[in-house]
């Protein structure tokens, strides 16, 4: 019995005690609790999963768990963590808390809300530590479809429009998944035995060039659209302008992540090969989303809309690095969800509390609210300087690993996309400054805004904590970026074995 | 061996104020936050100072006569690939020890002057604080031990720059300048990071030490030809060279640097004429070896900074906003050090045009730091920023007089004062290299003298101005650095620079070219003499001039209208064609294949309808054609 | 006589239930609901001892544990069926005609039974007849409604066609293979066209039970008329049982034409996944939207039958186990809302959550399970079934499903949507629901939230069932 | 008495009944002709039973034990599905098959 295991635990029962919560305030306090307790794990499981490290375990992973379920079917519950998924729960964790924090005004059904968020955390959870398919594709669809309720009863704006959307399009996603799924436990014996889902078996044997021809398309562009890949990112902008906060926090910060996650996990990890012959044309197409990303939210003027695409941007400029079969370009590429992920959801909270002040997300209808909120506009200065790169946060320690890993590749078109795609940083630089200058700088252009509060205790909290995470990251990278590396190994021994016979 | 590693105390100090500013500033009364961050830098400044004695005077020299260059300190930052890894650490050598005298000196200047400058401001300890952060960077950069430490804090300046540019962040003008600021040099960094990118894969390292030694893998690896028959190796040294440029406001990305003045005048001071500003040269000289191992590349630099420093010496004879002429002389003056540095060779006398570049870059910064420092003092005092609303402040502001006379003299290049010797040195290793461009240089220094003494005149001499509440002297915090800059602008160039700065780091004796310098001194009088005519006394002089020249003169007056066109490129092109499309493009076109997709399907599902119709024979004629058609189907598939 | 235990189960609480039925005078008709519902569930329970499999009738009647299992399925889904239609039984309507409900009902039951254990295509054929006609009676069960009326005609003239042409085909069998017992039959089916022939007619018969496209179009206006929880009888029991026997046949009689019945339903497949969806978007009554998706869910089913191994079978007895609780849920709700306000249609369920939130709770779930979401049972039983076919290499097949399974989730969703996101001024008014239909709910919920995660239930499934090869 | 009467002839005489009878049934209007049309598939097929049965496997009788199970149950259908005509007409005064369509689409 791991202790991984808490981590569908722990939700489960603060879902139980939500629901056995008298009043408003009850539900929000077990939420909280129970995500500290999260929380608190999680920062536990790093700091022992580097102390195993150090201590010189390095099994491919650890702490693993492995129950039969479906014994006909060779379905196990087999959860584990390698480095990766130490860091991506951390980051999950850290989301979650925040998230709790930042939605601490919802009056209207919270025990549903809290309810949901925290179904959606777990599925999250559960995806992280499993390593068995089966299991992983069950927490994946658990975690996509509370989303249709969170948006859609708490949303704003054209929220059924905007949830249905994003519901279909991610359930087409994760349809396409599923197929690449059975296709995997189909080839996953081809020296007979028993199929077997599971993760790390199906790793070691060498799947059949042709399936994995057939497979990989399916599982990358699956994977794709939940991590923004162009053009199937199209749900993104107005599933997060219609979402509560704590939901596009969740969503882009969390959510995206598992497909990111997913593309390197299973599309490319089983499937080398395929991934080298085909990885072109995603990667042109992550190239473009990195640009197109940047360059659309240069235009936009809803604050909301603006983030959606520079998350388009950055999650695109994940899969590009994934793309680029490389230990340093994948460290990046981890490193860049992680950094995103707090980065983002640091920018929703700030949007939706400035949103909660003002009523309005049109920054040409705001302005000079570093005046009232000082608070809250030197966060989201900081965000914004996080996102655009800025040393010393984690955006820039991402970026960089990505695109020195990136420029590794000798040959031309590895060397244009990554020129490309590193232009980016300019037009972010420029929309994050349009908006810094817009709505905090200048005057303060409605003068019903003088009366405007500033962040309240639990507003505070939440983007302290995140805060916390940015600069924790961007100013000691190493033992991150070293966990992550190491976590790596396989995928590299893989993808170097691939190479060779495909040239 | 003495142990340096005290040095990383240097970085640590102001990182440790700007924090504790930061974060707790407002709980401080506002002059307590001024006096610790003074404070902070002084201790910095004493630090450095003793750095710079134990460097030159106590630790041995190598073997071969040269000056070390090590590592103080040095730890691993992230590593990248097993070879590629970033460090932070303290590389001593001459002229990172240059460098922190140059820039602990000037900010621990600006920062005592601010204590009176920014008395009454709101958010004095955020300014403080951002002084510091500045002062951090910029050292974490001079003393980088490698390019991408380098470019890391070269990023942390910008952002202090567009921080402090944007102080006053209510006035719209400062914060159009600060964006503006970031996003230039931000583009320019992306030059620069595309350098690094290139010169690290070539030659799998990041480490200064390992680059420009004397078998650095720069020399060989990358030298076949990649692109517009330039080798790798160029090409990359062009990238980082537009780092450079744009930091150091080189033509074509010159822009921001004006604007920048919107920022409190201490600030200008600082970043803008003193330290930031040359951080490109410095780049330039760090990587020296590299470039001339490449000379394209160093030829581009030579020609950029040539036709920068013209350029800006025009401009800054036809603007009236003080600062702005201050800004566009800083301008003329760092081409000058490009310059220097592009045609200078690699060791001994060679080097000659490198030791005057590092020297012109020590000078200039104490009589530009004063220059600025004098006119904040003076537009404390009458509140604008336009020296034709100027005039005959000599008698109100003496000691802000004198000193700016002194700073004005030594820019002009009048012995024996500092900007003399150096400009004296630029000019001879010029003179060496090619005619034409010596003579370039010679018309910049008589502009030069032409414009400072304009300015001068203009401001304390001129027309009798009726103020609405006379001008007085400022207050001690202020004129004390004004003291000290000028003692310092009239003694550093006695300093044997040559002893200590050398590209080789192995000391040469430089003596006056005396050929060089009369008529460099000649040129110069001869600009400051007209500038008299001009300006001592009221008269329609320049109005004639100005008309005379026409369109020229126009064209100069509006900056030759660069501006313009970034805005035509920004504002219409990219943001009008480009991004609009890429907005409209997503909502129409991907967004409504999506959409399209769903309506198609709703489409279908409402015109087969008519299959239910409720009439009970219709479902037999489906049922039994069903049954038939599939038998059809079968027995025909199974026959053959 | 054990061998044949759930029928003589079944057919003794007939009998005593038309006993009692004479013996009550009108009024008191509603007094015979607890005894037939106790009764049931004391049958279903005894059905569950493990009986000694065997043959009677020289080999027409055969019982094997699968059969008894299967059987036992059937019970269950009745029993639940029982309890949820008393608050439907209990109104003026229909108080003296509430015995007719359960004695037409536990007689079709005693006709599945005998069909899927019947070794010979003559008992088959009667217990097709004996599950089919009364099932017409019930539908026109609501005497008063014009509605109820057509959709027995619908059903019988129908289901009397299709019974027709599946007798065609029978003949033809017998007279290409001169037997009617399963066992003899199947060595002789040489894929003769005449026998092509006459399995398409068969198998059409079977369609239209299962009412699969084109064999489908009765199904949507017959559940629109009937009374509810008929509808839901018909569509989970008599649909599962048919499933059932189908694939035995499949399997064993056909078992050497497998390339042109599996052929023929992968055409069938397509076919009825897309038209049930594309049809279900457009629903509002609630019972036609359930209509069609269940005709949608049979196309699923199939994806487990065309796996052809027994991973297939157990996958498509799995899955007609999960869908009995789902759509029951489903069903459920949909009963007792519309006995309480008469409401069917999708827009009078705006706002529901606000007031009867544990109902539309309910709905939700069932939805959500129909859809195939974690972790409610449905998503097993999907996942099982697409592990199948796609075992067997149908991938294009199984892409085209997956897709309409984004279809599926889009009308489950518009429900949904109705039941929490949309606002209401006049919402459906809160009543407390009677003790019955919340056991029948719960039992739904607790089925759908456990079958998922009991590995054991799937895998006697699998003990029990066989493949082609 | 049908000794020499190829098995063809009854074959055809039942495959044009149940054609006849499936004709009838799509096109009549009247639901009681339906109903015949019905009674004529069936009767189609019992031929077909008992010509298969008498003339290809002469052995054993389970070609007439269906025909007559199948008599019974087409009885008992039709029983049923005249009950609930009787019930339609009761209310509109009327069995025209083309009347029932109320619920449609």
């Amino acid at each position: 019995m791991s202790f991984l295991t808490l981590f569908i635990i722990i939700p489960l029962l603060t879902i139980v005690g939500i629901l056995l919560c008298k009043n408003h305030l009850q539900v929000k306090w077990v939420a909280v609790v129970g995500m500290s307790l999260q929380l608190i794990t999680a920062i536990v499981l790093i700091l022992v999963f580097l102390a195993e490290r150090r201590a010189g375990n390095m099994a491919e992973v650890l702490f693993v768990q492995d129950n039969i379920w479906y014994e006909t079917l060779n379905i196990h519950f087999y959860i584990g963590v390698d480095g990766v998924s130490v860091a991506m729960i951390g980051l999950t964790a850290l989301v979650v808390f925040a998230g709790i924090f930042a939605s601490w005004d919802i009056v209207d059904l919270p025990r549903e809300f809290f309810t949901s968020l925290i179904l959606l955390a777990s599925g999250v959870f559960g995806f992280f530590i499993s390593l068995d398919l089966f299991t992983m594709f069950l927490f994946y669809e658990l975690a996509v479809i509370p989303m249709y309720l969170l948006i859609g009863i708490w949303g704003s704006g054209p929220r059924h429009y905007s949830a249905m959307k994003l519901t279909l399009m991610l359930m087409g996603g994760s349809a396409l998944i599923l197929l690449g799924m059975v296709g995997l436990y189909v080839n996953s014996a081809p020296g007979g035995g028993p199929l077997t889902f599971n993760l790390i078996q199906i790793s070691k044997i060498h799947i059949s060039i042709e399936s994995q021809r057939f497979l990989f398309p399916f599982l990358f562009v699956g994977f794709g659209v939940l991590g923004a890949l162009f053009p199937f990112h199209t749900w993104s902008p107005d599933g997060h302008a219609s979402a509560p906060t704590a939901v596009s926090m969740l969503h882009a910060g969390v959510l995206m992540k598992l497909g990111g996650y997913g593309c390197y996990r299973v599309a490319v990890f089983l499937l080398p090969e395929a991934a080298h012959q085909m990885g072109w044309i995603f990667l042109i197409l992550a190239t473009i989303g990195v640009i197109y990303g940047a360059f659309g939210a240069l235009w936009q003027k809803d604050l909301k809309y603006i983030n959606a695409y520079s998350s388009v941007s950055h999650c695109s400029l994940v899969l590009f690095a994934i793309l680029m079969f490389n230990q340093t370009a994948l460290t990046g590429a981890i490193i860049q969800m992680i950094s995103h992920g707090i980065m983002t959801a640091l920018f929703f909270a700030l949007i939706g509390m400035i949103y909660g002040r003002t009523h309005t997300r049109y920054i040409n209808e705001m302005g000079g609210l570093m005046k009232v909120m000082p608070f809250l506009a030197v966060a989201y200065v900081i965000a914004g300087l996080a996102s655009l790169g800025l040393p010393g946060f984690s955006g820039f320690v991402a970026e960089m690993t990505i695109f020195v890993g990136a420029f590794q590749n000798a040959d031309v078109f590895h060397r244009v996309c990554t020129i490309i795609a590193a232009s980016s940083i300019v037009v972010t630089a420029v929309y994050i400054l349009r908006v810094i200058g817009i709505l905090l700088l200048g005057k303060i252009r409605n003068p019903a805004y003088e009366l405007i509060t500033d962040a309240k205790w639990h507003d505070k909290i939440s983007v302290v904590a995140l805060i916390f995470g940015i600069t924790l990251i961007g100013l000691a990278p190493l033992w991150l970026s070293d966990m992550i590396s190491q976590g790596l190994g396989p995928i590299m021994q893989k993808l170097l074995a691939a190479a060779p016979i495909l040239n | 061996m003495i142990d340096f590693s005290f040095t990383a105390l240097i970085l640590l100090i102001p990182l440790f104020m700007f924090v504790v500013l930061g974060l707790f500033g407002n709980r401080f009364k506002p002059l307590v936050s001024g006096i610790a961050g003074t404070t902070g830098l002084f201790v910095m400044w004493v630090l450095s100072l003793i750095t710079a004695y134990m460097y030159f005077f106590v630790l041995e020299k190598a073997v071969d006569g040269t000056f070390q260059k090590f590592l103080a300190v040095n730890m691993r930052w992230l590593t990248l690939t097993d070879k590629l890894h970033i460090d932070m650490g303290v590389l001593l050598d001459p002229i990172s020890v240059m460098m922190l005298i140059v820039i602990t000196t000037v900010s621990f200047m600006a920062n005592l002057y601010s204590i009176g400058y920014m008395k009454g401001e709101k958010g004095y300890m955020r300014f403080f604080s951002f002084l510091s952060l500045f002062s951090f960077s910029m050292l974490g950069l001079v003393v980088a031990t490698n390019i991408f430490q380098m470019y890391i804090f070269w990023e942390l300046v910008g952002v202090s720059s567009y921080l402090l540019i944007g102080f006053y962040y209510t006035k719209d003008a400062a914060v159009a300048a600060s964006k503006k600021a970031f996003i230039v040099t931000r583009f320019a960094d992306l030059g620069f990071l595309i350098g690094i990118l290139m010169l690290s894969y070539l030659t799998g390292t990041f480490d200064f030490i390992t680059l420009t030694g004397p078998d650095s893998p720069a020399f060989t690896s990358g030298q076949g030809v990649w692109f517009l028959g330039l080798s790798t190796m160029t090409w990359s040294m062009i990238f980082i060279f537009m780092g450079g440029a744009g930091k150091s406001a080189m033509f074509p990305l010159h822009i921001w640097l004006p604007d920048a003045m919107e920022g409190p005048t201490p600030v200008s001071a600082l970043i803008h004429a003193a330290t930031m500003v040359v951080a490109g040269v410095y780049l330039v000289a760090r990587l020296f070896p590299i470039y001339v191992s490449t000379p394209v590349a160093l030829d581009v630099v030579m020609y950029v900074g040539a036709f920068s420093s013209i350029f800006a010496a025009i401009i800054a004879c036809t603007q009236y906003d003080i600062k702005r002429v201050l800004a566009y002389s800083t301008m003329s003056q760092i081409g000058m050090m490009m310059f220097a540095l592009g045609i200078s060779g690699y060791g001994g006398h060679e080097g000659l045009g490198y030791m005057a570049s590092m020297f012109h870059l020590f000078n200039h910064a104490f009589f530009k730091a004063l220059l600025f420092l004098g006119a904040g003092a003076i537009i404390h005092s009458v509140h604008t920023n336009y020296m034709n609303e100027m005039g005959g402040l000599w008698k109100h502001l003496p000691i802000t007089h004198i000193t700016f006379l002194i700073a004005c003299l030594a820019i002009a290049g009048i012995p024996p004062l500092s900007g003399f010797f150096s400009k004296d040195e630029i000019l001879a290793a010029g003179l060496e290299k090619s005619t034409f461009l010596y003579l370039v240089m010679m018309i910049v220094s008589g502009l030069t003298a032409f414009y400072m003494f304009r300015l001068y005149f203009s401001i304390f001499w001129g027309k009798q101005t009726q103020y609405e509440h006379t001008p007085h002297e400022a207050p001690k915090t202020m004129t004390i650095p004004l003291l000290f800059l000028a003692v310092g602008a009239l003694l550093t160039g006695l300093i044997p620079f040559s002893n200590f700065v050398t590209s080789d780091r192995l000391p040469f004796v430089a003596h006056l070219e005396i050929w060089v310098a009369i008529p460099a001194v000649l040129i110069a009088l001869v600009g400051m003499v007209i500038a008299t005519l001009f300006y001592r006394k009221e008269n329609n002089l320049p109005e004639k001039v100005f008309l005379a020249l026409g369109g020229f003169s126009k064209a100069a007056y509006h900056k030759f209208y660069i501006d313009e066109l970034y805005l035509f490129i920004t504002k219409k092109i990219i943001f009008n064609y480009i991004s609009r499309p890429i907005a409209w493009f997503d909502r129409h076109i991907v967004d409504g294949t999506m959409n399209g997709i769903s309506f198609v399907t709703n489409e279908i599902s409402f015109r087969i309808r008519k299959f239910q119709s409720g009439q009970l024979q219709q479902y037999a004629l489906v049922f039994v054609s069903g049954a038939l058609f599939l038998a059809l189907i079968f027995i025909y598939l199974w026959t053959n | 006589m054990l061998i044949m235990r759930h029928e003589l189960l079944l057919i003794t609480i007939t009998v005593i239930l038309l006993i009692v039925e004479i013996f009550l005078p009108n009024t008191q008709k509603h007094k015979i609901i607890l005894p037939a519902i106790l009764l049931m569930a004391a049958v279903t329970l005894v059905g569950f001892i493990p009986g000694t499999p065997g043959v009677l009738f020289g080999g027409m009647y055969q019982s094997t544990a699968l059969t008894m299992m299967l059987k036992n399925i059937l019970n269950i889904g009745v029993l639940i069926i029982f309890i949820q239609s008393v608050d439907w039984l209990k109104q003026d309507q229909n108080k003296e005609k509430v015995s007719e409900f359960f004695i037409l009902i536990l007689s079709t039951l005693i006709g599945m039974n005998y069909m899927i254990s019947s070794g010979d295509f003559l008992m088959f054929y009667l217990g097709l007849e004996l599950a089919t006609i009364p099932i017409a009676a019930l539908a026109a069960y609501e005497r008063y409604k014009e509605k109820s009326a057509e959709a027995g005609v619908k059903l019988i003239f129908t289901s009397a066609l299709s019974s027709g042409i599946l007798l065609y085909g029978l003949s033809m069998i017998y007279g290409t293979t001169g037997t009617m017992y399963f066992a003899d039959v199947a060595p002789l089916i040489t894929g003769a066209p005449l026998q092509v022939l006459a399995f398409i007619f068969f198998f059409t018969g079977m369609a239209f039970k299962i009412s699969l496209v084109p064999f489908h179009l009765w199904t949507a206006d017959v559940y629109e008329g009937a009374p509810v929880n008929v509808a839901s009888y018909l569509s989970v029991i008599s649909k599962g049982a048919a499933v059932f026997i189908l694939t035995i046949i499949l399997y064993t009689v056909f078992a050497k034409i497998v390339v042109i019945w599996s052929q023929m339903l992968y055409i069938i497949i397509i076919l009825t996944i897309t038209v049930g969806n594309l049809f279900a978007m457009r629903q509002q009554n609630l019972k036609r939207f359930l209509a069609f998706s269940s005709i949608a869910q049979a196309g699923f089913i199939l994806l487990g039958i065309i796996g052809q191994s027994q991973l297939g079978m157990t996958t498509a007895i799995y899955f007609v186990l999960v869908y009995i609780f789902s759509n029951l849920g489903a069903f459920g709700v949909v009963a007792i809302i519309s006995n309480r306000t008469g409401k069917e249609t999708i827009n009078d369920y705006d706002g529901l959550y606000r007031t009867n939130p544990k109902l539309s709770l309910v709905m939700m779930l069932a939805l959500f399970s129909l859809a195939g979401i974690p972790p409610l049972a449905g998503f097993f039983g999907k996942f099982f079934l697409f592990t199948a076919a796609g075992k067997q290499g149908y991938f294009i097949l199984l892409l085209i499903a997956l897709l309409n399974t984004i279809i599926s989730l889009y009308y489950y969703l518009l429900v949904i949507k109705a039941m929490l996101l949309n606002s209401n001024d006049q919402p459906i008014a809160k009543f407390k629901s009677d003790c019955y239909t919340r056991l029948g709910l719960v039992l739904c919920v607790a089925g759908m939230a456990v079958i998922g995660f009991a590995s054991v239930i799937y895998e006697n499934i699998f003990n029990l069932s066989f493949g082609i090869f | 008495m049908f000794e020499g009467v190829p098995l063809q002839w009854f074959l055809v005489t039942g495959t044009i009944m149940f054609f006849v009878g499936i004709y009838g049934f799509l096109v009549r209007k009247n639901l009681i002709t339906i109903l015949m049309s019905i009674e004529l598939i069936l009767n189609s097929v019992n031929i077909n039973f008992v010509a298969f049965n008498k003339i290809l496997y002469p052995g054993h009788l389970e070609g007439m034990f269906f025909t007559i199970f199948v008599i019974a149950v087409a009885a008992a259908e039709t029983s049923v599905a005249i009950a609930i005509i009787i019930n339609i007409y009761r209310r509109i005064v009327n069995i025209d098959v083309e009347k029932m369509n109320e619920m449609k689409y």
